[in-house]
């Protein structure tokens, strides 16, 4: 097994249990946490994956996990502004079941 | 490539598996607090993997966004809860926070959600093992063209030549991000009036040479690890630091003059791909002449905008609206 | 560009075209909104006249628009299509007549109006399709038309009444469409062709066949009300009398039968149809129709639900007309598509007459009624004989043929039919003439409105007294060139020869 | 000015016009309103402008940076596009013109930037040929799309837009870590080098669930179309509009475009899990439909079933390949004006009333003649009655359905139509009854009835257009590799 | 292996010794002031034996020199930040531990 396979388990690891972590928390910070998590986990498989070579490492999927990165940090930023105003608004950060009914 | 040795066995095994608990336990530790901070411990720690894995520019972008940032954004998103949580005083609110921050859905649920998730780990490792062990990528591709782009980091060009258009709507999507926050008209936070004046002087210190740091970064980005969003991001971090220390900008820079330095990297990132479009006729093609006088202006714009982004992504509300709220 | 090929266009935009402009007129507009209805029927009739004269003489009609590949919207002016036609623009004219006298002084008569004309228009094209997808287009339109009308009195019962409505006849659109794009895959063509275009199917499609025929019956059928499929219409009654006199005699249960008789004619072909074996399942069904809606309606008291039965009854000699699978009972059964028109508008006039004038809605109040309305009631007298079937009404001249036909094609059990349904007839009619002419009339109507000399305003007296002569006509001159008998003699001798 | 025409880089217009937009409106919010429909026109315009050089000549390339695939991205149009495109900006421009009249002043300065944005997003992405681009683009269109449900600001729209976000970007980390898949299988991000050399193997395998996976989600196929009601019928009526009629698609056409052209080899194989999927979305979002108590859910909840309908064409498309694949897209543009038509008008008559509550409607529809004729037309379109664009759509699927012997899904087909109709009816039977006391009501501007009952005029217009609506899809011929693949295969 | 190198892995073990100590600190110490003592004090020592230990194999002076300068940062952040952890617990009444 090599470096970049290791990498790449560990990165399903992680977005696996951030998966799993955003279905069953209820708390909005907690969903927000696993998706940051869940987003780490793709990077780390799309990095990883880059290096099942010798000579320099693939750089495009490095310039994606930038992007992604930025990307992930904006909405990320976007989810938390929006839990805080559905805190204001309802008094807890979850999203309310019974509204739907 | 050769097998791992011992060493490299121990060191990425300890760091792959640090990873995971550190995931692990940012999402199932019962106090919220003490996920953040295990959340922020777990990027640094995908920093250090990210050097393992031969990316510094990666490495740069995850310490100052991932975890810099995006912990900073969740510290300070948690105190504003508290600060809910506590305006509504109740007696009994310490219990039904942490009784909150942990609730999950019921058990029965968490084993239907369990079942399909493990099945899918299991699916995806089988298909990364069945992946080829050897592959190069685009990297010959990026290799044989480096020398028209303009730039000698690889990451550099691919992101700001030969993929400028994805990096164009990244941007984009920061700005967005921002814009979507200022409509949501949150009420500017009341409680950072007190000053400290040893924050105060830390953030004295720290701004020119963040400052300093990131046009480093930007400089260096041409060749070697570092770039726009590195350097925009550790700027940004300069913000954020005066924010935290209670500065806060005038308000007749608040408006309009606000607003272009948020636009600005955008704007120029388009009026470039538009004239390259009317002089080559090819969207963001820039003359292999001029590529790197072009990338390094796109650059310096785009680490403006990023960091007043950033910055303002961490205050959340307008600044220019505070007054009327 | 040939003229012939958009003037069954112009025929349905000269309906449709001022039913647009009425829906945005304010409802004040009264003479600018009476003008466009009697002006667009009047172009109506005067464009028909002139396909009428053109058809006779060998000339073509056709408008072929593209809808999908491989598929057109066709419109096209044949000898069946123009009876409809025909039948639709002179009813028309009149039930304009009577609406608007009917309506005088009551709320949203621009809406009214409107989905009135865009019915008529709908009926114009469901006469005049010459494909099966135009004709599912303008039938569903109908339906939807349709559908305001009945619910115009904005009352819970009008939208009960509605819903029921809907209910069982977007079903059958849904059974219609269904059978059309099966009928699509098998054949690749949905054009009417006389005699049928599917006699040249191999043999293994027949289980399919029988399928789609039974799809299209029960689609048809709601709409032609076929026991058991005619629920909706007793409850549609709810609605204003002329709409339940066009509409309920003649546009949408005549779109049914007439959707039939096209099946069974041009797309089947009744040799093939009568070979596939479905024509006397068919057969007996508009029998059992017949027999059974005339026993329901001996027990009601409602006049206007009596006519509904009626209509039901009525309606299958259509049917029965087609499944008895003979030229002479076919004559017949086309026929009756004008003759019933005919007749049952004037009972459906005479109804709303005795409704606008005195109040009147149930047959128990009728005693006497003939004293005081003798124009409405001598009106009324000639549809009741009609239907009954006595000579010389139009009524007779279809038994007739029907009997003859049966007759011909060896099922002698529809006499047995036709003497039993005349009985009925006459069991469920008389007693209300009866009452009408012999009874004392009591000192007080219901609801009397007072319209000076007359009986009742004449745009309400007018309208049933011509369908009345009209009904009467069309059985004393049945022999005429033009005569409705005459054409469907026309059309039963390109269907069988 | 046919040369004009054909010079212009339409696409790279498509997608920089909004974008500038969106900067210019958020730097000068003073003229909002005129600034967008500028915008919107020149969008309209573009989009022409590239109808006219498709058909000329053919499918539209374009190297961005003048990097040639694998290394740079490339900008893709055919026929398939270009009708996503035009409806886009039909529906947009209706929406926009309501929208003048729908917001105030401050809610139009936030609104107008984020539908810019939004626009952009969806140019975007029915103009690019690269995977990861397509990503990025479909973070640029979540995000948009949520800040734009939240712009209501109530509890339910706030509530519905979180979980909208949540789902959103589940979605695209889903679809992001199938694109690391093939990346890192083929070496390249292109999907026209990438359709080249794709073969069944555990990789793309899992690289089709996860990025079918996140589409759906987006897409909101039954069952993961638990965020769509509450976050479509909490957001503003213009926003649902959009939502509904043109961002579920724009995933929907994705899913579409990478089962087409992507994944040929495989998904055949699996296109009846869709259809599963497509005719419990059909019965569940009607059924549901059926027991809504407001407007704007139920209307969301139609949505849900329409979606169903787009679905039914993947087990179908194997045998009557084109036929199937028309009928879907006549489905989905007929829906998308039918539904935002049908969103408008919702969006009267809670203006009018200050409440979309069915039962009490008799005090509101028979006011609003206008607003209640756009309901009813668009209604026609939806249940699939004739003639209308959802007559011709469902007439193209149960022609393939029955052309098959596809017994089952005619049947859903025919039903589904049934059952939207009951629920429409549900709403349209108040139109006509009589007002038992008069409420207090407010002004409806002129526009905002015009805009709806134009863009459901338009559904019923539909029905007459396929002669010239179909040629242009086939621009390119986006169908064939699937269909010929199909046949190869049985 | 020179003289420079083994004197380097003994800067860098005594480094790892002093970090092995404040985390120890952290973990066994009574309350947040003394767990903040333990922290900083072992950490920057820690971290500036390791500084000396890898200056030692540095390249150029100028390594040496972002070495030092890192050095500088972190005894910078860190001092703050322990003074305003310490603060903001004597703010919010977090008692001090007293045997």
């Amino acid at each position: 097994m090599s470096i970049a396979v290791l990498y790449a388990l560990v990165g399903i690891g992680l977005f696996c249990l951030g998966v799993y972590a955003l279905m069953i928390h209820a708390h909005l910070l907690r969903k927000i946490l696993a998706l940051n998590i869940m987003g780490s986990g793709v990077f780390m498989v799309l990095l990883a994956l880059a290096g099942r070579t010798e000579i320099m490492p693939d750089p495009v999927p490095a310039a994606m996990v930038i992007t992604g990165i930025v990307v992930a940090v904006s909405a990320t930023a976007f989810a938390l502004a929006l839990m805080l105003k559905i805190s204001a608004v309802t008094g807890r950060a979850e999203l309310n079941d019974e509204e739907e009914k | 490539m050769e097998a791992l040795s011992l060493l490299q066995w121990l060191i990425d095994g300890l760091i792959g598996i640090g990873l995971l608990w550190l995931a692990w336990r940012a999402l199932f530790c019962p106090e919220l607090f003490k996920a953040i901070v295990l959340f922020i411990a777990f990027g640094l720690l995908m920093t250090l993997a990210w050097v393992r894995l031969k990316a510094p520019d990666v490495a740069l972008a995850e310490v100052a966004i991932g975890a810099g940032l995006t912990g900073a954004l969740l510290l300070s998103s948690w105190a504003k809860l508290r600060d809910f949580d506590a305006n509504k005083g109740m007696g009994v609110r310490e219990k039904n926070r942490v009784q909150s921050e942990q609730k999950t859905k019921r058990p029965f649920f968490h084993w239907l959600s369990a079942t399909p998730v493990l099945l899918m780990a299991v699916g995806l490792g089988y298909g990364v093992l069945q992946l080829s062990p050897y592959a190069t990528g685009l990297s010959t591709a990026v290799a044989e063209n480096l020398d028209a782009s303009g730039v000698s980091n690889p990451v550099t060009a691919v992101l700001l030549n030969f993929r400028a258009y994805d990096t164009l709507l990244e941007i984009a999507v920061l700005l967005l991000a921002l814009i979507g926050i200022w409509s949501l008209e949150i009420r500017p936070s009341v409680r950072e009036a007190t000053l400290d004046p040893v924050l105060d002087l830390l953030a004295r210190l720290l701004t020119p040479l963040l400052l300093l740091v990131s046009a480093y970064l930007l400089w260096v980005g041409a060749h070697a690890s570092g770039g726009a969003f590195q350097a925009g991001s550790v700027l940004g971090a300069a913000g954020v630091l005066l924010i935290l220390a209670g500065w806060r900008l005038p308000l007749s820079l608040a408006g309009l003059p606000l607003r272009i330095t948020l636009v600005v990297g955008l704007s120029t990132f388009i009026a470039v791909a538009v004239l390259m479009m009317l002089d080559r006729g090819q969207l963001l093609a820039f003359p292999p002449s001029q590529a790197s006088l072009i990338i390094f202006v796109l650059e310096t714009t785009a680490t403006l905008s990023i960091a007043a982004i950033l910055a303002a992504l961490f205050l959340g509300s307008r600044p220019d609206h505070s007054e009327k709220i | 560009m040939n003229w012939n090929d958009w003037l069954p266009l112009l025929l349905i935009a000269c309906s449709l075209v001022p039913g647009l402009i009425i829906f945005g007129l304010a409802e004040q507009r009264v003479r600018l909104r009476t003008t466009l209805n009697l002006s667009g029927s009047v172009i109506n009739l005067l464009l028909v006249a002139w396909m009428l004269w053109g058809v006779y003489h060998g000339q073509h009609f056709e408008t072929r628009l593209p809808l999908l590949p491989g598929l057109d919207l066709v419109l096209r002016a044949g000898p069946l299509s123009l009876l409809f036609v025909t039948l639709s623009a002179v009813l028309w004219l009149l039930t304009t007549i009577y609406a608007i006298g009917y309506l005088e002084g009551s709320p949203h008569r621009s809406r009214f109006f409107g989905f009135f004309s865009l019915c008529v228009s709908a009926t114009i094209g469901v006469a005049m399709s010459g494909n099966l997808i135009t004709f599912l287009l303008f039938y569903e339109l109908l339906t939807l038309a349709t559908y305001p009308l009945i619910v115009h009195r904005g009352t819970e019962v009008a939208r009960h009444a509605g819903k029921i409505y809907l209910r069982y006849t977007l079903i059958g659109g849904g059974l219609l469409m269904f059978a059309t794009v099966w009928l699509y895959t098998l054949t690749g063509s949905l054009e009417f062709t006389p005699q049928g275009f599917l006699h040249a199917l191999g043999d293994e499609h027949r289980p399919a066949l029988v399928m789609i025929f039974i799809l299209f019956i029960a689609g048809f059928g709601v709409k032609a009300a076929l026991i058991p499929l005619h629920g909706w219409l007793p409850l549609a009654m709810i609605a204003p009398a002329p709409v339940s006199a066009l509409l309920h005699a003649v546009a949408v249960v005549k779109a049914g039968a007439f959707g039939i008789v096209r099946v069974v004619y041009d797309v089947f072909g009744i040799n093939f149809a009568t070979d596939l074996g479905v024509t006397a399942p068919l057969a007996w069904l508009a029998a059992f129709t017949i027999l059974y809606a005339s026993m329901r309606a001996l027990y009601q008291d409602d006049l206007k639900r009596r006519l509904a039965f009626s209509t039901i009854s009525q309606v299958s000699y259509i049917t029965l007309g087609i499944a008895i699978a003979g030229p002479i009972a076919a004559i017949g059964g086309v026929v009756h598509l004008v003759h019933q028109g005919l007749m049952k508008i004037t009972l459906f006039f005479c109804a709303g007459n005795l409704a606008e004038t005195l109040g009147i809605h149930k047959i128990s109040e009728m005693d006497g009624v003939g004293q005081r309305m003798p124009w409405t009631m001598a009106a009324f007298t000639i549809g009741v004989f009609g239907m009954i079937g006595a000579p010389p009404t139009a009524g007779f001249i279809t038994k007739w043929y029907l009997g003859m036909g049966a007759l011909e094609a060896g099922q002698s059990w529809v006499i047995w039919v036709l003497a039993g349904s005349s009985l009925l007839n006459a069991a469920y009619f008389l007693p209300i003439l009866h009452r009408v002419w012999f009874r004392k009339p009591p000192k007080h109507w219901p609801e009397e409105h007072d319209f000076g000399r007359q009986e009742t305003s004449w745009m309400l007296l007018l309208p049933p007294i011509i369908t009345a002569f009209l009904a009467l006509g069309a059985g004393l001159v049945a022999a005429a060139a033009f005569s409705p008998l005459a054409w469907a003699k026309l059309i039963a001798e390109r269907e069988f020869y | 000015m046919g040369d004009f025409l054909l010079t212009m880089p339409w696409a790279v217009v498509l997608i920089l016009l909004p974008l500038v937009g969106a900067i210019v409106c958020f730097l000068w919010p003073k003229n909002v309103n005129q600034l967008g429909l500028v915008t919107l026109a020149g969008v309209f315009l573009s989009v022409v402008g590239l109808g006219a050089w498709l058909l000329e000549n053919g499918v539209y390339h374009h190297a961005v940076g003048g990097w040639n695939a694998p290394l740079g991205i490339h900008l893709y149009a055919d026929g398939l596009s270009l009708v996503m495109l035009g409806i886009t900006a039909l529906v947009g421009l209706f929406v926009s013109v309501y929208a003048t009249a729908y917001f105030d002043r401050v809610q139009s300065e936030q609104f107008w930037p984020l539908w810019l944005f939004l626009l952009t997003a969806l140019n975007a992405l029915f103009l690019s040929a690269d995977m990861f681009n397509l990503y990025v683009t479909l973070e640029l269109l979540g995000l948009s799309a949520v800040a734009l449900v939240a712009l209501a600001g109530g509890k339910a729209a706030l509530n519905g837009a979180m979980r909208y976000l949540l789902a959103s970007l589940l979605g695209s980390l889903l679809f992001l870590f199938g694109v690391a898949l093939l990346y890192h299988t083929y070496g390249s991000l292109d999907l026209a080098i990438l359709s080249e050399q794709i073969e069944a193997s555990p990789t793309v395998w899992m690289a089709l669930g996860l990025i079918s996976a996140g589409l759906l989600l987006k897409t909101a196929l039954f069952p993961l179309h638990f965020w769509l009601p509450p976050a479509h019928a909490s957001a503003f009526s213009p926003i649902s509009a959009l939502l509904s009629a043109l961002v579920v698609k724009a995933s929907f056409y994705l899913l579409l475009r990478l089962w087409l052209e992507l994944f040929w080899p495989i998904s055949g194989s699996v296109a009846g899990l869709l259809g599963i999927l497509g005719v419990m979305a059909i019965l569940w979002g009607s059924l549901q439909a059926l027991r809504q108590t407001r407007v704007k859910m139920l209307v969301a909840y139609s949505t849900v079933a329409q979606i169903g309908y787009l679905f039914l064409a993947f087990p179908l498309a194997m045998g009557a390949g084109v036929t199937a694949w028309n009928a879907v897209m006549y489905l989905a543009i007929s829906h998308a004006l039918a539904k935002a038509a049908m969103f408008m008008a919702a969006g009267n008559l809670l203006r009018f009333g200050g409440h979309d509550r069915i039962a009490d409607l008799d005090q509101l529809a028979q006011r609003l003649p206008l607003t209640v004729a756009a309901f009813a037309l668009a209604g026609v379109s939806l249940i699939g009655l004739p003639p209308s664009g959802g007559f011709i759509g469902k007439w193209l699927l149960l022609e393939a359905a029955l052309m098959q012997g596809r017994w089952d899904l005619a049947v859903v087909i025919v039903l589904g139509g049934v059952l939207a109709a009951m629920y429409l009816f549900k709403v349209l039977g108040y139109a006509f009854t009589e007002a038992s006391t008069p409420s207090k009501v407010t002004a409806v501007p002129v526009r905002m009835e015009w805009a709806a009952l134009l863009l459901a005029s338009g559904a019923i217009l539909l029905g007459f257009l396929a002669p010239l609506i179909l040629p242009l899809l086939a621009i390119g011929t986006p169908f064939d590799a699937f269909s010929s693949a199909q046949e190869v295969m049985s | 292996m020179t003289l420079s190198d083994y004197l380097s892995v003994l800067f860098l073990l005594a480094g790892a010794v002093f970090f092995l100590a404040g985390t120890v600190g952290l973990l066994r110490f009574p309350d947040v002031y003394t767990r903040l003592h333990a922290l900083t004090k072992a950490d920057n020592v820690g971290l500036g034996l390791i500084v000396i230990g890898l200056a030692m194999q540095a390249e150029s002076y100028a390594s040496v020199g972002k070495l030092l300068l890192i050095w500088l940062l972190v005894l910078l952040a860190g001092s703050s930040i322990s003074h305003l952890i310490a603060k903001k617990a004597l703010q919010k009444g977090v008692r001090m531990w007293r045997r």
